[in-house]
């Protein structure tokens, strides 16, 4: 299969999405004349204009509710938050109008509006730009939350946020955008709301998501070289989360480690420990470990960055602590 | 002259809204209607001005005081107040309340509990209009005090720079809770902020129904031509405090007074009465009228089931 | 000792805090005149003068901007965002600035910021003043989230917070405000970052806080009598959480629990939960249970609302499966 | 006539702006400085202007490009430099990073990530001077982008509400990053915008340090005397592209050109020796001074020590 990076691969979902449906349109900071400031816009502008490809002003919370405004009146918007740093302006709107606005009208209206954005630390770019704040996400029911970790699922997991009649906030991560995996030519989709098991094992379940996948396979090679089988299980969607599939994982290995970017406390780890906690507690064999972010705000220096995250010897050192 | 229809209609309209919110009063009063409410009396002239200039496929955009908005937006009486009683026959099954009064199907993309939240919202609907190259509007209502909201400034900049049909109405009444526009905004003539947008802005005495109603058609015309959004400044007042328990140590009674005087459904049904359009006895009758179908939905909604326990868990996802 | 409100007690505090240093003052939407939505500052503002006691535009953003900006400059504001659900308009502000500020800085500067708030469900009021949002507060490090449940520690720790040399997000709850309760006359603090123990018991902890910490009490009452002996736990501070007392509370029952206002998903509970799980899992003789808000927006409707949330009777539910 | 000393302080600092900025992109092509700069060259007269308008006891908020505010606000080359790679020795102690130059101590509040994120707090220490009776001013940068941010116009509105003593700056360089003012804001006189606020405002050449100097002067002298706040629009450029990687598809070469030939630099520099304030010798020395300085401060940084892994955790809780 043809190789194409994250980046592209998304770039491929939204080509593909405007072209089929008329309904869909894109919009954000400099996501047209410039391409997104990652790139993941390129080229769409030239193709489908300004109509379709909207460049807006700095207003984070009124770009979330144009979207919203379009989508309860017939359309898909995709719109683009540039960092996940910036979602708190734009929370009010996505919090309690885009997720809320169907409930509260008794189920009668639908709000299909895909927000993109990307979070995640490695660039060295500081306090503001750095950080990972999916946890406030899956803690708003009426959202779903999807943060795929290679580009295959990028594409097939943007193209299914797309066509979703719910709102969707779509994670990307900065430092993703480069990697390349295989994918399909031919169009498809990935189901929302999935799991996958990245790689299988025996001892031991990695739970994790987004760049962390990356870091935990690493980790699984070398762990695999110790005599030490881990199956690596990407979430793709933390909400709604894969309660089946983690369930799976658990009632095989028996023992557990979370690895999340985000900071620990009251981060996505604690509420996938839970999960276990609540539907597979009998089937552990030892407590659950989280390898998770530093509580502090991102530093800027690459020194203190790269401690400030996991990273795959510290998730081999979590997977030796929990086998003991 | 004035088409007696439409005299009909808008007197209709006000007294509905002002009997509908007298009767939430007392229910409140009475524990029969539970939790806060926002009550548009005194405000009538806007609401159904602005509304009876729009067609029924143009859309709104209403606030935490909403019940106006939505009654002039075609309401169906019953199902607003079984909605603000929280039953499931609610125009949102009980699960909305008064904050959030709402009915797309009509064109009512809801009332709002976050004061400014649906501003963004209803320039978004502008956008789709634009985009989809029907000729529809949007009205969006919002306080004085939204005003000082940064998703106002933000959306009133988009709409401006993209010509989006919408009209921003803002009601000025004054006072955002207790804190008076003096106390709140830098410049008194709201009708200035504005000028930050090169929008076309002018101000309305919001108590005068047909004066709504006229710089609302213009308003409406032009967004419908493709000139684009425009701010209307009307001018009014809330006759109840801003919630149950308001002492509205913040007003004086003369205040009130002055502006009790210049009640809107009184004052046009003068007006419609001097100008032969409509007789007292028509105006009596009408007012019997929607005293009897304020009645009617205050007892079907009294009567209405409250939703079933199941219900907690469905219309989260489409 | 006396007995005074939640909301008195609160009043106090503010008052006597206003009192004893110049460089305190509160500033919020309808704090002066109107004494707050809640009544919290009932006549401060005719005590101290608009100078003092501020009433601001209806701009959440600009409020809290406002407070980081004067403390960093030598002040101690009290800002008042009315409700708990409008925290989201001054999150970028509050999670940007005021938490990360000092360690952005380097250490060289302070945020002595209290942001005083209320939220929880209970007066049908709808899905846009009901939400118990403490969850995000927690994972945002450089903050201190505090929520008392009764008169005395709402007043002991509004002061503590006042005093903190820290950003504090202090959440009140609705439903509390005309609970009464023994309150000191004399001068007194309440430490943050101390839980408590509210009722001692044998059988099972209750971990709880807020307004749930009523209902949880609610509940070992009537477990008492069928001879359940619970102890119920008040965290009072969320963040830092005392891990000490949660600990001990554990190794004395083995069962756990937790009582949350909020969302399940993603919510406090779920960091409360692995904090167990990752300091005292072997404690544990059954798997922990939250009883936590339904993962909808809340809904208006009073039947429906009483369901969203926990009450006694779920709670000693809960109690007696985890003693099964 | 001029003031010599003046002349120098002006002249030198914009040219350490220049230099350090061109230094900073030499280090990033070099991987010596890593993640993303936005740099100041090109918009000196701006900071330097303002800046050497206050006194050392007042103060300033920053943005994403803060380099030039830092510089200008008694910033130390070397702590400076030293943060921008991270190290222990960094002004923040390689904590924050280019994006997060402060230096309380110095009245420099703090550069910011966060586009219109510093606006709401140069208001609050308006406010703090305000109640503290001392007769300091704060001075507020911000990009035209950030004219489009909601919390923008919350804050201009209870600068002028309060008549804090808060001068705000706009630096027009006419995109925010590729997205021109024409297409991001409905009007192009960016000081319309304070008309929403009764703010007095102006535009003024920012490429022209002793323009931006006189007028930020006045305005700073009537914020110190109560006057209250105001709103400044200082036309510039910025000559590198937003970040590193930026084709800068969005702006012609001619338009660049354009501004290049206004350099505040040189023009300043001719000036000055055609005034007979300073000679071209006198310019080259000060120049070469610069150049010294910058590589001690370069040499510094890179010579450096990396903050120890304990670091990763102090400086969060007072
Ligand atoms: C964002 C937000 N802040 C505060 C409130 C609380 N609140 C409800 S109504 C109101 C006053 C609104 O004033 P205005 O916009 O003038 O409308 P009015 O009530 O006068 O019709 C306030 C402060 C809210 N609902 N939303
Ligand atoms: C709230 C927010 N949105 C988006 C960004 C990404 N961003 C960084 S700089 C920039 C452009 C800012 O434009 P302007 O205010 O004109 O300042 P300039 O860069 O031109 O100096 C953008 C969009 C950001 N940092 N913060
Ligand atoms: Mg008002
Ligand atoms: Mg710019």
């Amino acid at each position: 299969m043809r190789e194409i990076t994250y980046r592209q691969a998304l770039n491929e979902a939204l080509d593909e999405e405007l072209t089929r449906d008329r309904a869909v349109f894109v919009a954000g900071e400099d996501v047209a004349i410039y391409g997104g400031a990652y790139g993941v816009t390129a080229d769409l502008w030239k193709k489908y204009g300004d109509d379709r490809v909207k460049d807006t002003p700095i207003s984070e919370s009124a770009i979330v509710g144009l979207g919203i405004g379009a989508a309860l009146t017939g359309l898909r918007p995709v719109v683009e938050i540039m960092y996940i740093d910036f979602i708190p302006l734009a929370l009010e709107q996505i919090n309690n109008q885009a997720a809320k606005i169907r409930y509260m009208f008794g189920g009668k209206c639908k709000v299909p509006l895909t927000i993109r954005t990307e979070g995640g630390a490695g660039r060295t770019l500081g306090a503001h730009h750095s950080q990972s704040l999916e946890a406030w996400l899956i803690h708003i029911p009426g959202l779903k939350v999807v943060m795929p970790a290679t580009p295959a699922d990028a594409k097939g997991l943007l193209k299914s946020s797309i066509r979703d009649d719910n709102p969707v906030v779509f994670i990307e991560h900065k430092m993703l955008y480069n990697t390349k995996g295989p994918v399909p030519e031919e169009e498809y989709l990935v189901p929302i709301g999935r799991a996958e098991v990245k790689k299988p094992g025996r001892d031991v379940s990695i739970i994790t998501y987004s760049r962390m996948l990356l870091f935990s396979l690493e980790a699984a090679v070398s762990l695999e070289k110790e005599g030490i089988s881990a199956e690596v299980v990407d979430l793709r969607t933390l909400l709604p989360m894969d309660v089946e599939s983690i369930v799976k994982t658990v009632k095989k290995t028996h023992r557990v480690v979370i690895v999340e970017e985000d900071c620990k406390t009251g981060g996505t780890g604690a509420e996938i420990g839970m999960t276990i906690m609540e539907n597979a507690f009998d089937e552990l064999d030892a407590p659950i470990k989280r390898v998770a972010g530093a509580d502090v705000p991102m530093p800027k220096s690459p020194v203190l960055e790269r401690l400030a995250i996991p990273d795959p010897e510290r998730i081999c050192q979590a997977v030796k602590e929990v086998l003991r | 002259m004035m088409d007696k229809t439409l005299a009909v209609q808008l007197l209709k309209q006000m007294m509905e809204i002002r009997q509908f919110e007298d009767k939430i009063m007392e229910l409140l009063a009475k524990n029969v209607a539970e939790g806060g409410s926002h009550l548009y009396a005194g405000m009538e002239a806007v609401a159904v001005g602005a509304i009876s200039a729009l067609r029924t496929d143009d859309y709104i955009t209403s606030t935490h005081r909403g019940h106006g908005h939505a009654i002039a937006k075609d309401g169906d009486l019953k199902a607003l107040m079984a909605e603000i009683l929280g039953r499931k026959t609610g125009v949102c099954k009980g699960k909305g309340g008064s904050l959030h009064l709402a009915d797309v199907s009509k064109g009512n993309l809801g009332a709002n509990g976050v004061v400014g939240g649906s501003i963004g919202l209803a320039t978004g609907a502008g956008l789709s209009i634009k985009m989809k190259k029907t000729d529809q509007v949007v009205l969006c209502f919002f306080g004085d005090g939204a005003t000082n909201q940064g998703i106002f400034y933000e959306s009133l900049n988009i709409a401006s720079l993209w010509q989006l049909p919408v009209i921003y109405i803002c009601e000025n009444n004054f006072y955002g809770m207790s804190v008076s526009v003096k106390r709140a905004s830098a410049v008194q003539d709201l009708s200035k902020k504005a000028l930050a947008f090169d929008m076309p802005a002018e101000t309305v005495d919001g108590m005068d129904v047909l004066a709504v109603r006229e710089s609302v058609s213009r308003r409406v015309n032009q967004a419908r031509s493709g000139q684009g959004p425009s701010f209307i400044v009307a001018n009014t007042y809330r006759y109840y405090g801003h919630s149950r328990s308001d002492p509205r140590v913040y007003r004086t009674r003369e205040e009130e007074k002055f502006w009790r005087e210049r009640d809107p459904i009184p004052n046009f049904s003068r007006k419609m009465i001097e100008q032969g359009i409509l007789s007292q006895e028509e105006v009596t009758q009408l007012e019997e009228q929607v005293k009897q179908a304020i009645e009617e939905a205050t007892e079907y909604a009294i009567d209405s089931p409250w939703p079933e326990p199941e219900e907690l868990y469905t219309d989260l996802y489409a």
